[in-house]
Parts: structure tokens; C-alpha cells; sequence
């Protein structure tokens, strides 16, 4: 049997994770391909809704990183974005959506290497958790099957 | 006779118990004239003191620890601890078991229960909520004599655990003297350290600092120096006047207790003024005695 | 109907040698929408940016995915070829397959793959792209500069010679700061007065600039461009115009004994006062708290006296309102004068002076006329001890920031104290000698080799006073921490820097931020050192962090050009990605439930409230404004609005849920 | 290796204080009441820990500067940087018995403090008679302030005989699990 290879999906702010990224990618570092990032102006706009929206549509893990705290280019986004999470994360758990499979984190512009570790570590603890599949099947779906 | 209407609990700790008995004589005496019953914590044992913090850290929390369990035992919220050193270990183990694997640790030692509840109060903190009140009205003998109030550095050091006054020049004791119609002197030795436990040990270097602290004092015309601590009072009466060799004549120490017991027309049997190296001559620190003035009774046994 | 044109960049081979860029583009080519897609070997050269041109114009595209490198690297130059086609720039949208696929991934099917989701993601958010148009502000041509030190007086001559208006509202009664009580500067020894005064009559003089001194700023609203700005001019007693400042009113008053501010209180004052013989304006003013009349309600001596009939006692505080594109902030810095370290007497002994104290005693227009004389008895100090660091570098009582001035000013005491008293010993208990700048190190190393000054390096522990003497302990660091004993006749400590006073509550009232110690924080610590976080607000001098004279003036000029680089345009042109609150036009609407929670977490003060009117104009709703001027477009609003009112252009909910679709899709 | 863990480190660990806060500025020293007495000045024994090699700490250990401290705290008191000295101090000294390098100059310091807490051990409270001859003869100094006692003793400052608190056994039991042991010293 082929190795579960796990979809991420990474939702970063443009200031920070985004050019921590870049920098991992013009320090030639190596990671795992699972990952897509998607943009976003600051950690601030991310509506965690769209986190189980990724869950539904067959995300099997998830990262949200952004500017450490003091250092949001909009000076406070971050601290939004975590207050919420906070809140939003209590949600998850009491509807029984596994949180272990999101990672929240920072990652400054500065740290190419974190961001390779994280996706690393995040690709392989979600590849132990195995495929993502009570979201799908709660909305009657999957896509990690043939339909 | 004063009215007893309060008991405060009381550790006086083994210098008040051995050289210092006159410092006892005299706390007792002055709670007693204010109505106040000092209870002694029971069965309390030696909180320590230098040697235990210098050679074992865990002895010099137990030590203080197991008076605090015993006094927690009897039920007391307050312990007057006139000794300024025993102040600092019991309030220094306070704040230590302030953390709560310290807590569990120091409990297994002594094996009895801790009590968070308990407050130490030094010398001057119980005269400013228990004396100082009631102080104007019983002043029958003002003191003229100009004091120097002596801190040393148990009483305020360190500020981040005793939270006591200030560490640079102190007022507290300086604004109880002054309700005796003293008048006390500005000097920079108020919080300098007299040589503390190297009293038997080194008593070159004793000298030299108790010396220097009477002499500084005695240079800006202080005609006594007033104390809140056995080991300060020691070592000023004893070292600090050997080497002063200052043609003055020397300076009495007193205890603030002492102090506040003499302008409240407590006699020499009450004060244990008679028991200095140094003679105490209150006819020439404050006013004479009123003689139509009843003496408060005193039946405590000391 | 979308028509897309999906552009795959090979970069040489940074992205060919992982990715079959090839691949990408023909499977892309198969995506619903898409109308073109293609491979080329460097599309930011200028053929391919030709390419994507000749597509736009041959597919009448509508929207462009160019598959390449970062955005953060190249989305100016696609976006600029875009429109340079006719193609609006926000429609343009670039897929990161080089820093976030192909070097960081092994070349194999996945690589390629990822890359081809990447392009399809894009792919679908730029169909929901909207064609925007950079926003457009006017720009108000008056700058305020609060402050009228020696960066408040830089920033606004520079402002001003630009052809620019400038209102300078300073606090006190005139202009000049800190600088006006030096005595000389350092490393040149050139006297402070002799060459602030001729700018401080400048600023007086110049037909740009208008002075309100003893006034405050009460109150900001606006924005970047079109700032209102409330000013509070404190009443003088004194009307300005009329007033000669002939100075008899000075001589005349009876109240005599109030300390003097500008002499650090080394001398006193009347209650009618001209802070200092240079000041400007040079008209007195009436300290009310002192005054006999406003005490007593008798006296009047100074209206009887003058010849003008220039003092009225009931005058009132003005407030005036007026428009500006900018304002600067010069508000400068203090210096701790409390009593945080008992140990050293200083407001105990009255030789224990601060440096301030020192220039005046120095200044030849001071109390002493510059002759070295201490406070207390007017000797002159034989011995003098100067303590650096005096709450500088102390996280316990003082602050943990070095104040940056002390060492240069302490070296310069040294030597102004040996010029003028050539027996005298000046000792100083140092830390560190922090002279870098120009001139500096070899000024200090003057200080201690040609005129004497007796470095001790270590802190002093307590000074207290024994025989008419002043005795300073300190130790010996460079010598094991030996204890030294110096019996001196006067101590002068260089106490903290500090930020103004009144400095946290100016910041609230502009928005900007500050840091823990009250200085004015900068938008970015290298690349915006004048900049604060808030758009057309802008920062010289001292306020934002201890500086000294030469820092201040470049900062000052730094700030101006700031503001001058802004008002050289009618208009301010800024990127429209911006947040909006969703309505239709008349007859109004909006979801909006007016809950006011994106207001309180928007950093740029930028939402306001709107009210809705019915046709008759009776008020049937208040809901949140986003003013397009302000908004940079974090979002912050967008993710905390309960009814999903709030959307933001380029990371519309939308287009965020159409990437996460396309990014996940199998 | 007989020189475990560096001193700095055992300190930080022991203490949560950590040296190399120490910017030497020295004001310790310079408050020090017995800082010409002592061999190293605090700000000097500060400087050595933060080298955090055997060498050093040796030289500290074998200080006797350690043992002047008077835990006056005036030096923690005017820290800028509120380095707890005195805490380092006790660590310092507790360590120094423990590998046994004493300076000998500062034998009868610590014979004093073993006399001391001698006494307590087996009476619960110090009693000052005992403690003084306990400690003459460890230290065999019998003839200092010989003159003192019998005024002293006059004015009713000594005591004859030790007083004994009621549970000896609790002071015994405390004293045990403290690992007080005798011979280290």
C-alpha cells in the first residue's frame, strides 16, 4: 500500500508566514509537497470558518500562521486572529472536529527553516492520524474515495 | 491597670529569651499598658537564623516553617516577632512557601500542615497599628533628647519580600519617635548593617561597622540611638562603643520598646533599661516623671 | 463568461528543472474559463511580458494567472504590463510556483503537480477579481508640528522653506526647548543660544509659519491628507499683538518667590514672566496659579504699570480648528527628577544637582552668569563628582534603557567645569562610555586626557552628606570592585532620559502608538524610523527615543521631507484593496446590524458610523462606515463581522472560499 | 571530573538567579559594608561565575569573601539589575562545605554557624552560653571578649542554662531530613 500522503492546506498572512515561506524557498530548503498555501493580507482576516470549509472540501490538515505577537504589520491583527482562534477552537472541539489536525503558529519572515519544520512535522503527524473523514462523511460525502 | 482586648500572637525568639531579655521585659510592658495580651506561639524553637541560611537552605526554611505550622496550630492570624532577624527568616519562608512544591517539600520535612494565613509583624509595625493610635494620650514623660533611629537591614531588606517602609531611608520608626516630642537626626548609617551573626566570629570587623554607626551617630549629636533588634542592640552596646574611641561619653541603645515604655512613665523594672553595657540615664533623654500619675500595674512574671 | 490566460513562467531553470512547466500549462489550458495558457522561459522579460500583452489583446482576456515566481516579487511588474494592455492591473493575479513549489520541492509528478493546483487555485480566485482603481485622497497642504524644540523648529523651517504652511504649537510660553537651556554642545563646545536663537527668530519671522506657543493640541480627527486639528491657545493675560515686551510689567510684579522653570529652579520668578531673555515670542505671560490678583482678586500692579494697556485679565482660552495634511510630532523628552533613589539625596542635599541644573550653572546667561557655584552656598566646588547613569540602565528603581545623551554631555560638564575652574578635580563614576558619533570618542577621550577628568569606572551606591561635605561611595570595577570614597562639594547626577510629560495622553489623541516608556513608536525600526503607524503623521526628535542635538535635527529634517514628498501631489494615490461595508444605493440597504465590533478592532481607527436615512431623512439605521482613505486593508473587520456585512477587495470571502475549493479539488 | 555542574549553572538552576545579568557596575561593591575586608568584592565574585569554568568557581568557592556576606542585603537592595547577591551568597557557601574547600581564614565563621546550629539541633533554641563555649573549643580562640562576660553576665544577658523546647523529636526529625550532617563541616 502506497504511504497516505495527507492534503494541507496553510492559511498565512502575507507579511510574515508568506515571505518565511519565500525565504525557505530561496534558501533552496526542501519540504514536503503536501502543503498549498493560501494568502491572506493578516492572520486577522482569516475567518476560521473556512477552516472546516477546507475540512469539507478534503483538507486532512490544516496550518494558520502568521506575524509572532508584537511584530503584525497591522499592529494587531494577530492578536485578533488568536483571541478568536482561542474561542473558535473551544467550538471545534465541543462540535468534535479533531483540532489536533490544525496548527497554529507563527512564523516571521525571517524564519525559512521553521516554516520547512513546520510543514514537515505537520505533514508527518497528520500522515500518523491517518486520513480526515468525519467531515465528509457528517455532509455525506468523501473524498478520499472513489465516488 | 490596662483592659486586656487583644491578643496578638508572639514569637520572641531566643535572643529575647537569653541576652535580649530586657527587649522582652519590655515589649511585654508596653502591650500590656495598651491592653494587649501577647501570646507566645507554642512550643516555638529557634527559627535559624544566619548559620541556618549560610550552611543549609532547606534547614533555614524548616526552622522557621515549624514555628509558623505551631503558631497556625493555636489558631493565630498575627505573630509579633520583635527580633528583627527571626522577622526576616519567618517572612522570608512566608514568601518562600508562597510557591507550592516549596510548600509540599518543607511540610514533609517538618511534617505538620502549613497555613497560608499567617502574618509576621516586626517591632514597628505593631507599635504603628497597635501603639501608635493610642499613643498621644499616654505620653507622661515627652523625650527631649534628640535619637537617631537605627533600621539595620533586616527590617527592610528585602523590600521584594517584607514590603516594609522603604530600603533608603526609612521614616517609620523616625515618625514613632517624633510623637514622643523627639527630635530625630537625618544620618546616612540608618539602614547600614552592624556586623550581624559575625558577632562571636569576627568581632574585628563587627567593630569596626558598629563603631562607625554609634560614632556617625553620636558626630551629628544624637544623645541615644534607638533600635528594633536584638543583634543591632548587641552589637551596638557592646562592639559598637569599644572602638569608638571618641572622648564623648557613649551613647545609650534603646529599644523602641524601651523608648515608647519610658515616655509612657514605665519604670525601670518594666523597661529593663538597667540592663545595658551602656548606662541608660533617663533623666537625660526625657522629662521627669509626673508623680501624681498612677503606674499601670504589671503583674506579668518575666 | 471568464476568459482567463494563464501564463507559466520556466524562470530558466529554476522552475523548469522540478516542474514540467509545459504540463502545467496545457492542463491549465483545460480549465474551465480558461482561454489561453503558456509556457515560456522568462515571462518577466520583455518578451514575455509582450506575451501575456499579445494574449490579452488576442483572447479579450479577463483576468491573468502568471505562474512564476513570488508576488512579493514580481506583482508590480505583471500588474503594470496588464494595464499597459488594457487590462485593469487588479485582475492580475500571480500563482507562486517558484520560492513555494519548485525550490523547495525534488522534481517529480507531485512537484508538478502542486504547481498546476497552485495555477488552478489563482485560476479561480481571479475570476471573482474585481477591476479597481487606485483611491484617491486630496492632500490639505498645512502641516502641524507639535513642538517647538529644536525638531519642532528644524521640521517646520524645512516645511516652510518648501512653500508649504506650518502652524507650530508649542506647550510653554515660547519656543527654543531643551536646547535654550544648554550652555554649550558637545563636540564642538559651540554655545547652544548662539545658534538656536537666530533659527527661533526664523520660525518667528517666516511668513509660512504660524506660532501658537503656550498652546496644546486638544483634539485629531481625519486622516492622512485631511487631518482636523483642535488647538488650545492657554491664555496669557497678555494680548500678543499689542504687547511690546518692553518688560516693566516683569520688574513691577510683587510676587517674587516662584521657582524658575527655565533655571531648573535655581532662581525664582514673578507670576508675570518672559521665561528667558531670548524667548519668542518675547511676551510675558501671567502664571495664574501664582498670580496675587487671581489669588486675592486684588493687585492689577502689572496693568497699572503697562504703558499699553496689554494685560487683560479676562482673557480666556481660544480654541482653534483648522485643517492639515500632516502633522509631526516634536514633543522632545524630560528628565527624571524624583527622588527614585533615595541613596543618592538628590532633592535632599541641594548640591545634588542634574545635568540640567549643571548648564544652567554653566550658561552664561544662568543664575551664576556661568560661573561654577554650587546652590547651596554659592562656593565654588572644588571637588565635583558626576554620576552617569544615574536611573539609566536600572531595570530595579530607574529605567533599563540607556538614555544615549549622558555620556557626551557628562565629558562635556568635565571640561566646561575645568575651563572655568581650572583647580577644581571633576571625577565621573561611568559605566561605559558610549561615544559613538562623529567627533565623539575623541571628545571624551579630551575630556580625560588633556582636561583632567578623573573616570572611575563603577556606580556609585549612596552619597549622603557629613561635615558640610557631600561624601560619594562608589566602587572601583576596573580595579576588582574596589570601594572608593570621594569627599566632594557638589555631586551632579545625569538622571534618566525620559519621554514628556503628557506624551501617552498626545498619542492617544492622535492614534499613534507608543512603547512602554511613553516614547512615540516608529511605523518600522530601520525602513520608517520618521514614520508612526498612522498614515501622515510623522515623528522628529526626542520623542520617539533619546536623542541629541544632531539626531533630533537630521530626524527633524528627515520628518519634513516626509511631509514635503507628500504635499509635492494634489492628490495621494493609494492601493484599493480596501475593506468596504456592503450596501446598495437608494433606497438603502444593508445587513450591517450596526453591533460597532469591527470598530473597536480596526488598528487604524478607519470605521466610523453611518446613519440611513428614509426618504423623508428620518434616521431607520446606523451602521459602520469604512473610510477608504484610512483602511489598509487588514481585514481584521471582515473576519469579526457577525453578519458577514464587511467584505475586503482581493480577499473577498469569495474569492477565499473559491481558492480553498480549487486548492483542495482532486 | 570532580567539578559537576559550573557554578553558574547549579545557581540558575537552584536559585532561578542568573549572573549573567551582572552588567558589573559594581554598586554592589561599592555598598558593600565589609568590601575592603573581603578578598573578592561581590562584583568581582559575579565576574568570576559568569567565566563558568572550574578554575574560577574554584576561586570563588575558596574565597573569603563568601563568608564575610553578612546577608545585609544591600547589595540586592541597590542592584540595578536585582541579582538576589546574598542568595547567591548562601548557595555559594553551602557549596563550598559541600566540596570542602573552605578558606581557612574563614574556619572559625563556619564553626561558629556549626556551634550554632549544634546547639538548636539538640535543644531547639540557641542558647547563648553553650553556643559560645561549643564554639571556643572548635575554634580554640577561649580567651576573646573575656572581659565582656562577666558584665554580661552581670546585667543578666547569660543565661546558665539552655532552655529546651517540648518535642525535641520533631527538631530532631527536622534536622535529620534536612540532611544537616555534621561532618560536612
Amino acid at each position: 500500500m502506497e504511504p497516505f500522503e495527507p492534503k494541507i492546506i496553510a492559511f498565512v498572512c502575507n507579511w510574515c508566514t508568506y515571505a518565511g515561506a519565500d525565504l525557505a524557498g530561496t534558501s533552496r530548503l526542501k519540504y514536503a509537497s503536501n502543503v498549498k498555501i493560501i494568502r491572506f493580507p493578516c492572520t486577522g482576516r482569516i475567518d476560521f470558518m473556512l477552516l472546516q470549509k477546507a475540512f469539507a472540501n478534503g483538507a486532512d490538515g490544516i496550518i494558520v500562521s502568521g506575524c509572532h505577537p508584537n511584530d503584525c504589520h497591522y499592529t494587531s491583527g494577530n492578536y485578533h486572529a488568536r483571541r478568536r482562534w482561542t474561542i473558535y477552537k473551544s467550538l471545534l472541539d465541543f462540535t468534535g472536529i479533531d483540532t489536533s489536525r490544525i496548527a497554529f503558529t507563527w512564523v516571521s519572515a525571517a524564519e525559512g527553516s521553521k516554516w520547512a519544520d513546520l510543514v514537515n512535522t505537520t505533514v508527518e503527524t497528520i500522515r500518523q492520524l491517518g486520513p480526515y473523514t468525519d467531515m465528509q462523511e457528517l455532509i455525506g460525502q468523501s473524498t478520499h474515495e472513489p465516488q | 491597670m490596662s483592659e486586656i482586648n487583644k491578643r496578638v500572637g508572639f514569637y520572641p525568639g531566643c535572643s529575647l529569651n537569653g541576652t535580649a531579655s530586657e527587649y522582652k521585659t519590655s515589649v511585654l510592658s508596653l502591650a500590656n499598658a495598651f491592653g494587649i495580651e501577647l501570646e507566645e506561639v507554642p512550643d516555638w524553637n529557634c527559627c535559624g537564623a544566619t548559620a541556618a541560611h549560610n550552611l543549609n537552605k532547606n534547614l533555614s526554611l524548616a526552622l522557621p516553617a515549624r514555628v509558623l505550622a505551631n503558631a497556625a496550630e493555636a489558631g493565630m492570624k498575627d505573630i509579633l516577632v520583635p527580633c528583627a532577624s527571626c522577622y526576616n527568616r519567618l517572612a522570608l519562608t512566608l514568601h518562600a512557601l508562597q510557591d507550592e512544591s516549596v510548600r509540599a517539600e518543607v511540610e514533609a520535612l517538618i511534617a505538620k500542615p502549613l497555613d497560608a494565613g499567617i502574618r509576621v509583624m516586626n517591632m514597628i509595625q505593631f507599635v504603628q497599628e497597635y501603639i501608635q493610635p493610642h499613643l498621644d494620650e499616654k505620653i507622661q514623660r515627652p523625650f527631649f533628647a534628640k535619637t537617631a533611629c537605627y533600621y539595620g537591614c533586616l527590617l527592610v531588606r528585602p523590600h521584594e519580600v517584607l514590603h516594609f517602609d522603604r530600603t533608603e531611608d526609612p521614616q517609620s520608626m523616625d515618625e514613632v519617635m517624633q510623637t514622643l516630642g523627639v527630635g530625630t537626626i537625618d544620618w546616612p548609617y540608618k539602614t547600614e548593617c552592624c556586623g550581624a551573626g559575625l558577632t562571636m566570629s569576627r568581632t574585628d570587623l563587627v567593630s569596626k561597622l558598629s563603631g562607625n554607626i554609634v560614632a556617625d551617630a553620636a558626630e551629628r549629636g544624637a544623645q541615644a540611638i534607638v533600635v528594633a533588634c536584638p543583634m543591632c542592640h548587641a552589637n551596638l552596646d557592646m562592639r559598637g562603643q569599644q572602638s569608638s574611641g571618641k572622648d564623648t561619653a557613649p551613647i545609650p541603645i534603646l529599644y523602641l520598646s524601651q523608648a515608647l515604655g519610658m515616655a509612657i512613665g514605665l519604670d525601670e523594672k518594666q523597661t529593663g533599661i538597667g540592663h545595658h553595657l551602656t548606662p541608660v540615664k533617663p533623666e537625660l533623654l526625657c522629662a521627669k516623671q509626673p508623680e501624681q500619675i498612677v503606674q499601670p500595674e504589671f503583674k506579668k512574671e518575666v | 463568461m471568464a476568459r482567463i490566460g494563464v501564463f507559466v513562467c520556466h524562470c530558466g531553470e529554476n522552475i523548469a528543472a522540478t516542474v514540467d512547466c509545459g504540463k502545467v500549462a496545457l492542463q491549465a489550458s483545460k480549465l474551465p474559463g480558461v482561454a489561453v495558457a503558456i509556457d515560456y522561459k522568462y515571462m518577466c522579460s520583455d518578451p514575455g511580458q509582450t506575451k501575456i500583452k499579445e494574449a490579452i489583446k488576442e483572447h479579450n482576456l479577463t483576468g491573468v494567472v502568471v505562474s512564476a515566481c513570488s508576488p512579493r516579487m514580481h506583482e508590480g511588474t505583471f500588474r503594470k504590463a496588464c494595464s499597459e494592455a488594457g487590462l485593469n492591473a487588479y485582475l492580475c493575479e500571480m500563482a507562486n510556483i517558484r520560492e513555494q513549489c519548485s525550490w523547495v520541492h525534488e522534481k517529480s509528478e507531485q512537484t508538478t503537480q502542486k504547481a498546476y493546483e497552485l495555477v488552478r487555485t489563482l485560476v479561480e480566485k481571479v475570476k471573482l477579481n474585481h477591476p479597481l482603481d487606485p483611491i484617491k485622497v486630496p492632500v490639505n497642504k498645512t502641516a502641524v508640528v507639535i513642538g517647538g524644540g529644536v525638531a519642532g523648529i528644524q521640521a517646520s523651517l524645512d516645511i516652510a522653506n518648501a512653500g508649504h504652511h506650518v502652524v507650530l504649537v508649542e506647550r510653554e510660553p515660547s519656543i527654543g526647548g531643551h536646547m535654550s537651556q544648554l550652555s554649550e554642545t558637545f563636540p564642538t563646545l559651540d554655545c547652544s543660544q548662539c545658534i538656536l536663537t537666530p533659527r527661533m527668530v526664523e520660525v518667528a519671522q517666516h511668513p509660512n509659519i504660524t506660532l501658537y506657543s503656550y498652546s496644546e493640541v486638544e483634539a485629531v480627527d481625519g486622516f492622512i491628507g485631511n487631518f482636523n486639528v483642535t488647538i488650545r491657545r492657554k491664555a496669557r493675560y497678555v494680548d500678543e499683538k499689542t504687547c511690546t515686551g518692553c518688560g516693566t510689567c516683569t520688574t513691577k510684579c510683587p510676587t517674587k518667590d516662584i521657582p524658575n522653570e527655565f533655571e531648573q529652579n535655581l532662581t525664582t520668578r514673578r507670576a508675570i514672566y518672559v521665561p528667558f531673555p531670548q524667548a519668542v515670542p518675547n511676551k510675558p505671560v501671567i502664571d495664574r496659579e501664582h498670580c496675587r490678583y487671581f489669588n486675592t482678586g486684588k493687585c492689577k500692579v502689572c496693568q497699572a504699570v503697562c504703558p499699553i494697556d496689554a494685560i487683560h485679565f479676562d482673557q480666556e482660552d481660544e480654541r482653534i480648528q483648522l485643517n492639515a495634511g500632516a502633522i509631526v510630532l516634536a514633543t522632545g523628552f524630560d528628565i527624571k527628577r524624583t527622588d527614585f533613589f533615595p541613596e543618592y539625596g538628590y532633592g535632599k542635599y541641594p548640591d545634588v544637582i542634574d545635568g540640567l541644573q549643571f548648564e544652567r550653572l554653566a550658561s552664561a546667561s544662568g543664575p551664576t552668569q556661568g560661573e561654577i557655584r554650587r546652590p547651596s552656598d554659592g562656593q565654588i566646588p572644588k571637588t565635583i563628582v558626576f554620576v552617569a547613569c544615574s536611573g539609566s540602565r536600572d531595570a530595579a528603581k530607574g529605567i533599563p534603557y540607556c538614555s544615549k545623551i549622558c555620556c557626551m554631555y557628562t565629558a562635556k560638564h568635565t571640561m566646561l567645569y575645568k575651563h572655568k575652574v581650572h583647580d577644581g578635580i571633576p571625577y565621573v563614576f561611568y559605566m561605559d562610555i558610549r561615544a559613538a558619533g562623529k567627533n565623539y570618542d575623541e571628545f571624551t577621550r579630551r575630556a580625560i586626557e588633556e582636561d583632567g577628568a578623573r573616570y572611575i569606572r563603577g556606580r556609585v551606591s549612596t552619597i549622603f552628606e557629613e561635615k558640610g561635605q557631600l561624601i560619594v561611595r562608589g566602587a572601583d570595577t576596573l580595579l576588582g570592585g574596589r570601594p572608593v570614597e570621594i569627599k566632594a562639594d557638589m555631586v551632579v547626577l545625569a538622571t534618566a532620559a525620559i519621554a514628556n510629560t503628557g506624551a501617552a495622553t498626545l498619542a492617544q489623541t492622535l492614534h499613534v502608538s507608543y512603547d512602554a516608556y511613553h516614547f512615540f513608536s516608529e511605523a518600522h525600526p530601520k525602513l520608517k524610523p520618521v514614520e508612526t503607524n498612522t498614515a501622515g503623521i510623522f515623528l522628529a526628535g526626542a520623542c520617539q527615543a533619546p536623542k541629541d542635538i544632531p539626531e533630533s535635527v537630521a530626524a527633524a529634517s528627515g520628518a519634513a521631507a516626509k511631509v514635503i514628498g507628500l504635499f509635492s501631489n494634489n492628490e495621494l494615490t493609494r492601493d484599493p484593496l480596501v475593506a468596504s461595508v456592503k450596501r446598495t444605493p437608494a433606497p438603502p440597504f444593508s445587513t450591517c446590524m450596526g453591533c460597532m465590533m469591527c470598530v473597536s478592532v480596526c488598528p487604524y481607527q478607519a470605521i466610523g458610523q453611518e446613519e440611513i436615512r428614509d426618504r423623508q431623512g428620518k434616521v431607520i439605521k446606523v451602521i459602520a462606515y469604512i473610510n477608504p482613505g484610512l483602511c489598509q486593508g487588514c481585514g481584521t473587520c471582515v473576519s469579526v463581522c457577525k453578519s458577514k456585512s464587511i467584505d475586503l477587495e482581493g480577499y473577498s470571502n469569495l474569492q477565499l472560499l473559491a481558492e480553498v475549493e480549487a486548492s483542495l479539488h482532486s | 571530573m570532580n567539578h559537576e555542574a559550573q557554578l553558574a549553572s547549579k545557581i540558575a538552576t537552584e536559585t532561578n538567579i542568573i549572573v549573567a545579568k551582572c552588567y558589573q557596575c559594581g554598586k554592589c561593591s561599592a555598598g558593600c559594608p565589609l568590601a575592603t575586608d573581603m578578598d573578592v568584592t561581590s562584583s568581582a565574585i559575579l565576574r568570576l561565575l559568569q567565566y563558568n569554568t572550574e578554575a574560577t568557581d574554584t576561586e570563588v568557592l575558596r574565597s573569603n569573601a563568601i563568608w564575610l556576606c553578612l546577608s545585609c542585603d544591600m547589595c540586592y537592595s541597590r542592584c540595578p539589575n536585582q541579582i538576589d547577591i546574598p542568595g547567591v551568597m548562601d548557595l555559594l557557601r553551602q557549596e563550598s562545605v559541600r566540596q570542602g574547600c573552605t578558606n581557612a581564614a574563614a574556619r572559625n565563621i563556619v564553626r561558629f554557624h556549626r556551634s550554632f546550629l549544634d546547639v538548636v539541633q539538640q535543644t531547639g533554641r540557641s542558647f547563648e552560653m553553650g553556643m559560645v563555649l561549643d564554639y571556643k573549643w572548635r575554634s580554640k580562640r577561649w580567651f576573646d571578649d573575656l572581659a565582656l562576660a562577666p558584665r554580661m553576665f552581670l546585667k543578666g544577658k547569660l543565661r546558665l542554662l539552655p532552655e529546651v523546647v517540648k518535642k525535641r523529636k520533631e527538631i530532631l526529625r527536622l534536622f535529620k531530613r534536612t540532611l544537616f550532617l555534621r561532618k560536612n563541616v
